[in-house]
C-alpha cells in the first residue's frame, strides 16, 4: 500500500496547490461579468437578424442591460418576450405594436410589361443593367433579393413579384434595406389595406406598362372616410395614422386592383384581378 | 456586478481532496488489476508461441535467452520443452529494415534449428502491399457460423511466410530473388519481403550458430 | 416518462456523434471494425455513466471556480480505471486497436460536455440515465459506423465474412481517408432525412455548419 | 542523432500527421477551420501549448512519476498539468503581450480539451524507453513537430473550406458532411507520404 | 517620329466588324421635327433649366446652365419652340427629364458666344471658359466634362496631352471617319487644348488598323506641332489608363486620375468639339455617330444633333432587315443595351449598334472552370474569376479586397470566358454595393 | 433625300423583343465543350499507344472507365434533379484519364468503382464541374491505389514481351541500368496503359500547349524539378537511383504533368501560382519516388498540391495595374 499512500499524498498536494493557484488567479484576474447579459440573451429569440441595429442578439443583450437600448427595440420579440425581459431587468415595458413589411407593387408577370433580361438573377445586380427588366421603372423586379435577405422566410416570389406573408414577418427590416427600388415599407400589422403601387409617374404612363398600377382615380379616397386614404401626386396611399377598415377594398371597387388586403394578397386571391 | 468572493484555501483544499481521493481509488484499482494485466499480456506471447512451436508443456516465456544476431540485432529465444526435453525454440527479433518502421518477427524452430513456422507479430507496413507478406489472416465466414463449424485451428497459410518452413540457417544468408537469392518476394513490396527474409535468417542463423548454447537451456 | 426521455434522447434526437458531433477523434479513429467501435463505445459509456453520477453527486459542493479541474480529475480517474480493467480483461487485440484512445476519453468532449451541460445541473438518477443514453447512442453510432466500414471493406461484420465470395478487400474503407468519407456520407444521410422531414412539415432545414458549439466547454463557436 | 530528429520531424508532420492519420485533434480541426485567419491563430496557439506541454509533461513523467512508480497516474496527472499550463499560459500571455493574447487568447481554453495535446503527451510517455522520444528534448521536438503537422493540416483544410464556401454543394452535403469528405481526400493525399520515414 | 508604343498587359482581339461602316463618309442628318435633349448628359451635377415650356429658342441657345464646376450647359440643337419638359427614357433604361424642342425649320443660329479666330493669342483661361461654356464633354464614352480635365489643380503639373483616337471598340468608326475627314480640326482642337493646359505639343494615339486616318492626321499634324502615334490593335487600347501606358509608359495608380501622372487625355471627337467652340464659336450640339450592325440596312456614319431619337437615327440608316437581339448605345464591348427606342442621341453616343440574334445567343452562365483566361486578358491585372465568385456569394468585402474597384469594365474577361459568366456585371454590382456601403459610413 | 423621310416601309426593331444585358455584348465563342473535347483529342495519341502496346484489354478499360464516369455523372444529375452535364465533356475527360491511369488488365468492376469515386466522390459531391477542389480522376486513382493496392500495382506486360510474360515491373521498379530508354520513349514497357508512351504524351502535351489550354509553367516546373532532384540523387548514388531520364520518362510523370496537374479547376490560376504548383508537384513526386512506400508519387503529389491550390491562389494574387501599396501606419 506504499504506492497508494505516495499517490494519495502527492496528487492531493498537486491538487491542493492547483486549487490555490486557480483561486489566486481567479481573484487576481477577475473579469467583471454580468450575469444579466447572459440571462437577457436567453430571453431573446436568438434570430441574430440584426433588426435591432446591433450586431446580433448577444450585442443587443449587452446594450439592453447597459441601458443603451430598450427591449422593445427587438423587432422579433413578441410582446410577451419584451415583458419578460423588462420584468427581469425591472424596467418599464413599453408597448409596441408589431410591424410588418409591405412590398408596394402588385405587378406580377401577368400584369406588367417586362423586358427580356439576360444576366444575374438578383435585383440589386439587375438594377445596374438598364434599371432592371421591368417596363415600370419603379416596380418589383422579382429576382428575390428581399426574399433571400429575409431570415424568416416571410417573403415569397410569386410570378415575378415579391409577396410578404404578414404572419411570418417579424419586422426585422432586413428586406427594406435590400430592395433597390425602395419598395418595401414597414407598417403596423393591424393595418390590412394597402396600395400596391409605388410609381410616381402619370396614370397614363403607368397603365402602358402595368395593369395593376394605381392611377389615382380616387375611388378609394371617396369610398373611405375623410383622411383614411391620401393622395400623393399620381399615387394614393393608406394613411397609416388613420387607417381604413378592411371593407374599403370591397367598397371602393379599385379599377386596377392596386388596392389590396395584405392577407388576401398573401393568399394569392388577387390573381387575374386586373382588368 | 463585482467579482464573486473567492475563498482561496477552500479551493485548494477541495481540489486537493478530490485529487487525493481519485488517486487513492486509482491505486486500489491499479493494485488489484496489476496481476490480471500481466496475465493478459502474457497471453498474447503465449498464443504466438503456441502457433510457431511444436506442442510443449512448459512456460517458454519463463525460459528465455537473448543472443545478438550477426547483424547485431538482439534475438530473444524462448525455449520450449515437453517432459523436460527441449522440443524447439522460438526466436523473436525486431528488424528496423521494414518499409515504414520496425517489423517484429517470431520464428519457431525445431530442436535441430530448422524453421518450423514464421509469424509476424508487429508491423506497420503499407496495408495491402507489405501486409500481404506479413499477415496470416484467418477469417470465419458466415457460412462457418451457420454450420456451427469447427473453430479455425492452426495458422492461415501465407506463401511468403510459409516458404521458410523447413529451411535451416547457416551458409550464405538468404536473399530475395531480386538480390540474387531464392526467396520469393512480392512485387511492389520488395522491401518488406527483404526485411522479413533478413529477420527470419537472423533468427535461424543465430539459432544454428548458438544451438549448443541454447540447448543448455535459458534463464528468466 | 421524463426519465425515459433523458435516456432515449441520446439514441437519436441528440445523438452525440451524428447530431451533436462530439467525440470525433475516437469516432474516426477506432471505427475500422464493428468490434473496435463496440469496445470504444462501451468504454466511453462506462466512463460517462460513472462520471455523470459522481459529478451530479458532488455538484452542490464544488466551488464554481474549480469545477472544470474537478470534473477533469473525476473523469480522468474513471478513464484510468477503465483503462486498467480493459488491459486486464479485454482481448489484447482489441485493447491494442483502441490504443491511445482509451486514455484520451478524458478529453472526449462528450464526457466533459455532458458533465458541464447536464450532470452539473441535474440529479443523480437523471444524470446516470443521461449518461447511459448518451453512451449508448455513442456506442450505437460507433458500431454502425465501424460495421459499415468493415462491411464495405471486405464484406464482413464483427470479423465474420458475410459475403463469402468477397475476396479482394477494398482497404480504402478501413484507412484514415475512409473514416472521414464514410462519416461524411453518414452525416449527409442524416441531413437528407431531416430535409425530407422538414419538407413534409413545410419547413426548410439547413444542415448544421461545422462549429464546436455543442460541447459547451468554451465560448468559441462558429469561427 | 540528426537523422533521428529528421525522422521525428518528417514523421510527425507528414507521414503520421496527427489529424489526418492519427485522428488526434479532430474537434478543433473541424471546428476552427472555417476561416483561414482563425485557423492560423489556432495553429499558433496549439504549436505553442503543445511544445510546452510536451516539455513539462515529459519532465514530470521522468523526474516525478517514474521514480515514484506512479506511472498509473499518468493520464490523471497529465491532464491536470495541461489544464494548469493552459491557464498559466493564458495569464502570462495576458501580462506579457496583450497583442499576442488578443490573437491567441480565445483559442487557449479550447486547447485543454484538444486531444492532440494529451495524445502527444501520452504518446511521449508510452514511447519505448531509450528512444529519442523518451528524452525530454526528444519529447519536446516531437510535440513541436506534431503541432506543426496539426497546423499544416488545419491551414490546408481551412483554405479548402473557404473554397468550399463558394461551391454549389448538394444540400444534404452542406456543412459538416462535405467538410469531412474533403478531409478524407486530404488524408488520401497525405497517405502518399507513407514510408518516407 | 514614331516611338515604339508599349504593349499593355492583357487585352483581347475581338473581330472588329468595322468594315460595315469604315468606308462610309460622314453624312449630315436632315433636320427633324422634334429633338428631345436629355437633361443629364455628363458625369457630375445635372445642369439647371433656363427655359420653360413655350419658349422660343435659336439653334445653339442655352437650354440649361451648368450648376457648379463639374457640370456642363446644354444648348438647343435647332431653332424652335420648347414644346415639352417631361421624362424620356434615359440610356440606363430609367426615365429621366428631357427638353423637347419642336423645330421651326429655319435652323437659325443663335450661338451664345463669338468665334475666337486668333486662339493662339487668346489667354488659356478664356479658352478654357469657352470649352466649359460650349458644354464639351468626353465624347468617347463616359461624358466627363472636358473643362474639368483641362483645369489641373494648382501643383499638378501636366507634361503630356494625349488625344484618344484609338477607337478600339469593334464596329465603331465614327472617330475614324472624323480623323480622316476632319483631320485639321482634330489637330487644331489638340493644339487649343494643349494651349489651355500650357503645353505646346500633343500626341494623337491611333490604332494602326486605320492607316488612312493616320496618314491624314500626319499630313497636317506637323503644322501644329502635334505628333501622331500609331498603336497596336489590342482592345481596350482606348481605355485611358492603357493608352497612357502605351504612349508614355506611366501607370496611373489605382483610384487616381491621369493628371496624377502628368497626363491629360481627350477624345478626338471632343477635340473637334473644342475646335468648333473656339474657332467657329459653336456650342456642342452635334456629334458623329456610327449606326451599324448586321441587321442595319445601310450602316454608316452620321452627324447627328444631340436629342435625335434613336428611332429616327435608325430610319436614316434605312431601318433594319431583321429583328436584332440587342440595341446598344456605344460599342459591343462597353455599350449599354436599350430596352426601348425612345432614348435620344447624347453627347457621348459614339454608336448606335444593333446586334443580330445569332451573334448573341442568350448565354447561360455556367460554373467557373478556373481556366484563367480572364486573368490573362485583364488589362488591370485583377482576378476576375475569383472576384466573380466572391460576388456570386455576396462577399463584397472580399471583392473589395481583391481590388474590384480597379476594374475599368472593359469586358475583356466576359468576352473570353468559356463559361459565359456575367463577370462584368458582377464587378459593376460589386462596385455599386461597395459605394453604397461607403456612403452609409 | 426622299429615303430619309419617315416611311412605313422602313422597319424598326421591336422593343419588346430586345434583350437587355450587361456589356460586353459579343463573346469569343469559346465554350466548355470545345475546351473539353480538344483535351480529349490531345489525350488520344497516348490512348492509341496504350491500346497498341497492351492490346484490346486496354481499349476495354478505357471504354469502361469513360462509360462509367458518364453513367455516374448522368445518374447523379438525375438523382439530384440537376441539369444533365455529361455532354460538356468533363466526365469523358475524367473517364479517359482514369482509364489511362489504370493497368490494362484490371477487372471490370475496378473501372466501375473508379468511375464512382471520380465522379461522385471527387466531383459531384462538391457541386460538379468547377467546384471540385481535387482532380476527380486522381481522387479515383489514389482511392483505388489505397483501397486495392495489389490490383493497382500489378502491371500487364506489353504484347511484344511475349505471350508467357503476363505481368511485368514498371521501369521504376527495375534495377537502375536495366531500363531501355528507347522502349520507354515508345511506350513498350510495363505501367498504366496511358502513361507508358512518352512520345505520344509529348504529342498530346504539344496539342494542349498549342491550343493554350494549359499553362506551360506547370509541366515545365513539374518535370524540371523531378529531373533536377532525381538527377542529384542519381549523381550521388547511381547504383541505387535511376537516372533522371528514366524518372522523367517513366511512371505517370508526363501524363501527370501534361494532363492532370494542368487541370484548370484544381490548379492555381495565375502563372506564378502555376510555377509554384508545378515545383511542389515535382518535389513531392521525387520524394515519394526516392524514399516513399508507394511505387509512384505523381498522383499523390498532384492531389496534395490540389489541396494547396487555394493557399497558392491566395499567396499569388497579382497586383493590379497601377497598384500602390497602402501606406504603412495608415489604417484603410
Amino acid at each position: 500500500m506504499d504506492t497508494a499512500l505516495v499517490a494519495i499524498v502527492s496528487t492531493g498536494a498537486i491538487g491542493g496547490v492547483l486549487g490555490v493557484v486557480i483561486g489566486v488567479v481567479a481573484k487576481a484576474f477577475a473579469v467583471e461579468t454580468d450575469e444579466r447579459i447572459e440571462r437577457v440573451g436567453e430571453l431573446l429569440p436568438g434570430a441574430n437578424c440584426g433588426g435591432c441595429g446591433f450586431a446580433g442578439c448577444a450585442d443587443f443583450a449587452k446594450a439592453v442591460v447597459g441601458a443603451r437600448a430598450l427591449p422593445g427595440q427587438c423587432p422579433v420579440c413578441s410582446p410577451d418576450d419584451v415583458r419578460n425581459i423588462s420584468q427581469y431587468l425591472g424596467i418599464e415595458a413599453e408597448q409596441k405594436e408589431k410591424r410588418v413589411a409591405v412590398v408596394r407593387c402588385s405587378g406580377d408577370c401577368a400584369n406588367t410589361v417586362r423586358t427580356l433580361y439576360n444576366g444575374i438573377r438578383d435585383c440589386r445586380s439587375a438594377v445596374v443593367v438598364a434599371g432592371g427588366a421591368k417596363g415600370c421603372d419603379h416596380g418589383c423586379l422579382g429576382f428575390g433579393s428581399c426574399a433571400n435577405a429575409c431570415p424568416f422566410g416571410a417573403i415569397e416570389i410569386r410570378d415575378g413579384l415579391a409577396v410578404v406573408h404578414p404572419e411570418l414577418c417579424v419586422g426585422c427590416e432586413n428586406c427594406v434595406a435590400t430592395c433597390p427600388k425602395n419598395l418595401i415599407v414597414m407598417v403596423q400589422a393591424s393595418v390590412d389595406v394597402h396600395v400596391y403601387c409605388n410609381s410616381p409617374e402619370k396614370g397614363a404612363a403607368k397603365r402602358l406598362v402595368c395593369k395593376t398600377a394605381c392611377i389615382a382615380c380616387r375611388k378609394c379616397v371617396k369610398a373611405g372616410e375623410e383622411g383614411q386614404m391620401v393622395v400623393d401626386g399620381f399615387l394614393v396611399r393608406t394613411n397609416y395614422e388613420n387607417p381604413p377598415t378592411t371593407d374599403l377594398v370591397e367598397k371602393s371597387q379599385c379599377p386596377t386592383s392596386a388596392l389590396r388586403l395584405a392577407s388576401k394578397h398573401a393568399a394569392n386571391e388577387y390573381q387575374g384581378a386586373a382588368k | 456586478m463585482a467579482a464573486q468572493k473567492v475563498n482561496i484555501p477552500k479551493l485548494g483544499i477541495f481540489l486537493g481532496v478530490v485529487a487525493a481521493v481519485a488517486s487513492g481509488l486509482l491505486s486500489a484499482v491499479y493494485v488489484s488489476t496489476a496481476e490480471a494485466i500481466a496475465v493478459n499480456q502474457q497471453k498474447k506471447t503465449n498464443t504466438a508461441l503456441q502457433q510457431v512451436l511444436p506442442p510443449f508443456d512448459n512456460v517458454p516465456g519463463s525460459e528465455t535467452k537473448t543472443i545478438a544476431s550477426p547483424k547485431g540485432w538482439p534475438v530473444r529465444f524462448y525455449i520450449a520443452r515437453k517432459g523436460g526435453d527441449i522440443v524447439g525454440y522460438a526466436g523473436e527479433v525486431v528488424t528496423p529494415e521494414g518499409f515504414s518502421g520496425d517489423v517484429t518477427v517470431m520464428v519457431g524452430l525445431e530442436a535441430d534449428g530448422s524453421v518450423r513456422k514464421v509469424i509476424v507479430t508487429k508491423q506497420t507496413e503499407t496495408p495491402g502491399l507489405g501486409t500481404a507478406i506479413t499477415d496470416r489472416k484467418v477469417q470465419k465466414t458466415i457460412v462457418d457460423l451457420i454450420r456451427g463449424g469447427t473453430e479455425a485451428t492452426g495458422l492461415a497459410p501465407n506463401r511468403f511466410l510459409d516458404q521458410y518452413d523447413g529451411r535451416q540457417g547457416g551458409g550464405t544468408p538468404w536473399a530475395v530473388a531480386k538480390d540474387g537469392g531464392d526467396v520469393d518476394a512480392k512485387t511492389g513490396a520488395t522491401i518488406t519481403s527483404r526485411a522479413v527474409c533478413g529477420a527470419v535468417y537472423a533468427v535461424a542463423g543465430t539459432c544454428i550458430e548458438h544451438l549448443q548454447d541454447l540447448s543448455q537451456g535459458g534463464g528468466q | 416518462m421524463s426519465a425515459m426521455k433523458e435516456f432515449s434522447k441520446g439514441l437519436w434526437k441528440e445523438n452525440p456523434v451524428l447530431v451533436l458531433m462530439l467525440g470525433m477523434c475516437p469516432t474516426l479513429a477506432v471505427t475500422s471494425s464493428a468490434t473496435n467501435g463496440l469496445g470504444m463505445g462501451v468504454a466511453t459509456l462506462c466512463v460517462l455513466m460513472c462520471s455523470n453520477a459522481v459529478i451530479s453527486a458532488i455538484r452542490g459542493i464544488v466551488p464554481k471556480k474549480i469545477r472544470i479541474p474537478v470534473y477533469i480529475v473525476v473523469i480522468a480517474t474513471f478513464v484510468t480505471i477503465v483503462d486498467f480493467v480493459m488491459q486486464a480483461y479485454a482481448p489484447t487485440a482489441l485493447y491494442e486497436a483502441l490504443g491511445i484512445f482509451i486514455p484520451l476519453i478524458v478529453v472526449n468532449c462528450i464526457v466533459l460536455g455532458r458533465a458541464e451541460a447536464f450532470a452539473s445541473k441535474n440529479g443523480i438518477g437523471k444524470s446516470v440515465l443521461d449518461g447511459l443514453g448518451m453512451g449508448l447512442g455513442f456506442t450505437l453510432s460507433l458500431v454502425v459506423l465501424g460495421g459499415t466500414r468493415e462491411f464495405l471493406a471486405g464484406g464482413s461484420l464483427f470479423q465474420v465474412k458475410m459475403v463469402p465470395g468477397w475476396t479482394t478487400d477494398f482497404m480504402l474503407m478501413t484507412s484514415a481517408p475512409g473514416a472521414f468519407i464514410i462519416l461524411g456520407l453518414f452525416l449527409a444521410g442524416m441531413n437528407q432525412l431531416n430535409i425530407r422531414k422538414a419538407k413534409r412539415e413545410g419547413k426548410t432545414y439547413t444542415p448544421p455548419g461545422l462549429d464546436c458549439r455543442q460541447c459547451n466547454i468554451c465560448d468559441l463557436g462558429g469561427e | 542523432m540528426l537523422s533521428e530528429f529528421l525522422v521525428i520531424t518528417v514523421g510527425a508532420i507528414l507521414v503520421n500527421n496527427f489529424v489526418l492519420s492519427k485522428f488526434l485533434g479532430i474537434c478543433p480541426f473541424l471546428g476552427v477551420s472555417k476561416k483561414l485567419d482563425t485557423a492560423l491563430g489556432m495553429s499558433g496557439a496549439v504549436v505553442f501549448v503543445m511544445t510546452l506541454a510536451s516539455l513539462v509533461a515529459s519532465l514530470v513523467n521522468r523526474f516525478l512519476l517514474v521514480p515514484m512508480k506512479l506511472e498509473f497516474l499518468q493520464t490523471l496527472v497529465f491532464i491536470v498539468v495541461i489544464a494548469a499550463l493552459v491557464q498559466l499560459v493564458e495569464i502570462i500571455l495576458q501580462k506579457v503581450s496583450a497583442k499576442l493574447y488578443e490573437s491567441l487568447g480565445i483559442f487557449l481554453p479550447l486547447i485543454t480539451t484538444n486531444c492532440a495535446v494529451l495524445g502527444c503527451v501520452v504518446l511521449n510517455a508510452k514511447s519505448a524507453p531509450g528512444s529519442v522520444q523518451s528524452t525530454w528534448y526528444g519529447a519536446t521536438i516531437y510535440g513541436f513537430c506534431s503541432a506543426v503537422g496539426f497546423a499544416l493540416a488545419l491551414v490546408l483544410f481551412s483554405s479548402l473550406r473557404e473554397k468550399l464556401d463558394l461551391a454549389r454543394v448538394p444540400k444534404a452535403f452542406e456543412g459538416t458532411a462535405i467538410s469531412l469528405i474533403t478531409a478524407g481526400i486530404l488524408a488520401m493525399a497525405f497517405l502518399g507520404f507513407s514510408g518516407l520515414v | 517620329m514614331n516611338e515604339k508604343p508599349r504593349k499593355f498587359k492583357g487585352g483581347v482581339h475581338p473581330d472588329d466588324s468595322k468594315a460595315l461602316s469604315a468606308s462610309k463618309p460622314i453624312q449630315d442628318a436632315p433636320l427633324l421635327e422634334k429633338y428631345t435633349v436629355i437633361m443629364h448628359q455628363n458625369i457630375g451635377a445635372p445642369p439647371e433649366l433656363v427655359v420653360k415650356k413655350g419658349d422660343a429658342v435659336k439653334k445653339g441657345a442655352l437650354l440649361a446652365k451648368a450648376t457648379g464646376f463639374v457640370s456642363v450647359p446644354l444648348h438647343a440643337p435647332t431653332s424652335g419652340i420648347v414644346s415639352a419638359i417631361d421624362k424620356c427614357p434615359g440610356p440606363t433604361g430609367l426615365a429621366i427629364p428631357a427638353i423637347e424642342i419642336t423645330a421651326d425649320g429655319s435652323d437659325e443660329w443663335g450661338s451664345p458666344f463669338e468665334p475666337i479666330a486668333d486662339w493662339r493669342q487668346c489667354p488659356p483661361a478664356e479658352l478654357r471658359q469657352r470649352v466649359a461654356d460650349a458644354g464639351v464633354v468626353g465624347m468617347g464614352g463616359a461624358g466627363f466634362p472636358s473643362h474639368v480635365k483641362l483645369s489641373p489643380p494648382p501643383g499638378k503639373e501636366i507634361d503630356t496631352l494625349i488625344l484618344n483616337g484609338a477607337e478600339c471598340e469593334p464596329y465603331l468608326t465614327a472617330d475614324h471617319r472624323l480623323m480622316l475627314e476632319q483631320a485639321e480640326e482634330v489637330v487644331v482642337g489638340a493644339a487649343i487644348i494643349a494651349r489651355i493646359i500650357g503645353l505646346d505639343t500633343a500626341i494623337i494615339g491611333v490604332e494602326d488598323n486605320k492607316p488612312d486616318a493616320i496618314a491624314a492626321l500626319e499630313a497636317v499634324a506637323g503644322r501644329y506641332n502635334v505628333r501622331v502615334q500609331a498603336l497596336p490593335v489590342n482592345y481596350p487600347q482606348g481605355a485611358e489608363k492603357q493608352l497612357i501606358y502605351a504612349i508614355t509608359g506611366r501607370e496611373v495608380p489605382v483610384g487616381k486620375l491621369p493628371m496624377d501622372v502628368k497626363c491629360v487625355v481627350q477624345n478626338v471627337a471632343s477635340a473637334v468639339a473644342v475646335a468648333d467652340a473656339v474657332v467657329r464659336g459653336r456650342p456642342s450640339i452635334e456629334r458623329v455617330t456610327t449606326i451599324t450592325g448586321k441587321p442595319v440596312v445601310r450602316p454608316g456614319n452620321w452627324r447627328l444633333r444631340i436629342g435625335t431619337p434613336i428611332a429616327k437615327a435608325l430610319e436614316l440608316a434605312g431601318g433594319i432587315s431583321e429583328q436584332p437581339a440587342k440595341l446598344l448605345l456605344g460599342g459591343p464591348m462597353m455599350g449599354i443595351a436599350q430596352r426601348s427606342l425612345g432614348v435620344t442621341v447624347m453627347k457621348n453616343t459614339s454608336g448606335i449598334l444593333l446586334i443580330a440574334g445569332d451573334e448573341v445567343s442568350l448565354y447561360t452562365s455556367e460554373p467557373c472552370i478556373r481556366c484563367g483566361r480572364c486573368v490573362e486578358v485583364c488589362p488591370m491585372s485583377i482576378l476576375p474569376a475569383t472576384i466573380s465568385q466572391a460576388v456570386e456569394n455576396k462577399r463584397f468585402d472580399w471583392a473589395q479586397q481583391l481590388n474590384v474597384t480597379a476594374c475599368i469594365e472593359c469586358g475583356s474577361c466576359s468576352y473570353v470566358c468559356p463559361s459565359h459568366r456575367p463577370l462584368n456585371q458582377h464587378f459593376k454590382w460589386a462596385k455599386v454595393e461597395i459605394q453604397s456601403k461607403l456612403r452609409k459610413k | 433625300m426622299p429615303e430619309n423621310e419617315s416611311s412605313p416601309s422602313i422597319r424598326l426593331p421591336d422593343p419588346a423583343k430586345l434583350v437587355v444585358s450587361n456589356s460586353p455584348h459579343i463573346r469569343s465563342g469559346q465554350n466548355i465543350p470545345r475546351i473539353m473535347f480538344t483535351v480529349v483529342a490531345a489525350m488520344l495519341p497516348a490512348c492509341v499507344a496504350g491500346v497498341w502496346f497492351f492490346g484490346l484489354a486496354a481499349l476495354e478499360v478505357l471504354l469502361l472507365c469513360t462509360a462509367s464516369c458518364v453513367l455516374f455523372e448522368e445518374l447523379w444529375n438525375r438523382l439530384t434533379q440537376r441539369p444533365s452535364t455529361w455532354k460538356d465533356g468533363s466526365a469523358i475527360i475524367t473517364g479517359i484519364l482514369l482509364g489511362m491511369n489504370l493497368n490494362a488488365g484490371v477487372p471490370w468492376w475496378v473501372c466501375l468503382l473508379g468511375g464512382l469515386l471520380a465522379i461522385v466522390l471527387g466531383k459531384q459531391l462538391f457541386g460538379g464541374l468547377g467546384y471540385n477542389p481535387f482532380n476527380p480522376a486522381l481522387v479515383a486513382r489514389v482511392g483505388l491505389l489505397i483501397g486495392l493496392p495489389e490490383i493497382m500495382t500489378t502491371w500487364n506486360a506489353t504484347r511484344s514481351m511475349g505471350a508467357d510474360v503476363i505481368t511485368t515491373a514498371t521501369p521504376l521498379g527495375m534495377a537502375p541500368g536495366a531500363v531501355e530508354i528507347k522502349q520507354m520513349l515508345l511506350g513498350n514497357t510495363g505501367g498504366c496503359l496511358g502513361e507508358t508512351s512518352a512520345i505520344a504524351l509529348l504529342a498530346g502535351g504539344a496539342i494542349l500547349l498549342a491550343f493554350k489550354l494549359i499553362k506551360w509553367e506547370v509541366p515545365v516546373a513539374f518535370i524540371g524539378s523531378v529531373a533536377v532532384i532525381t538527377g542529384i540523387a542519381h549523381w550521388a548514388n547511381p547504383a541505387e537511383y535511376h537516372s533522371p531520364v528514366v524518372h522523367v520518362l517513366s511512371g505517370g510523370l508526363l501524363l501527370g504533368a501534361f494532363f492532370m496537374a494542368t487541370d484548370m479547376v484544381t490548379s492555381p490560376m495565375t502563372r506564378k501560382g502555376a510555377l509554384i504548383f508545378g515545383l511542389g508537384c515535382g518535389i513531392m513526386t521525387s520524394l515519394i519516388r526516392l524514399w516513399g512506400s508507394y511505387p509512384e508519387g505523381v498522383s499523390f503529389s498532384i492531389l496534395f498540391m490540389n489541396a494547396l491550390t487555394p493557399l497558392i491562389d491566395r499567396m499569388t494574387i497579382q497586383k493590379p495595374f497601377g497598384y500602390v501599396a497602402p501606406e504603412k501606419g495608415k489604417v484603410a
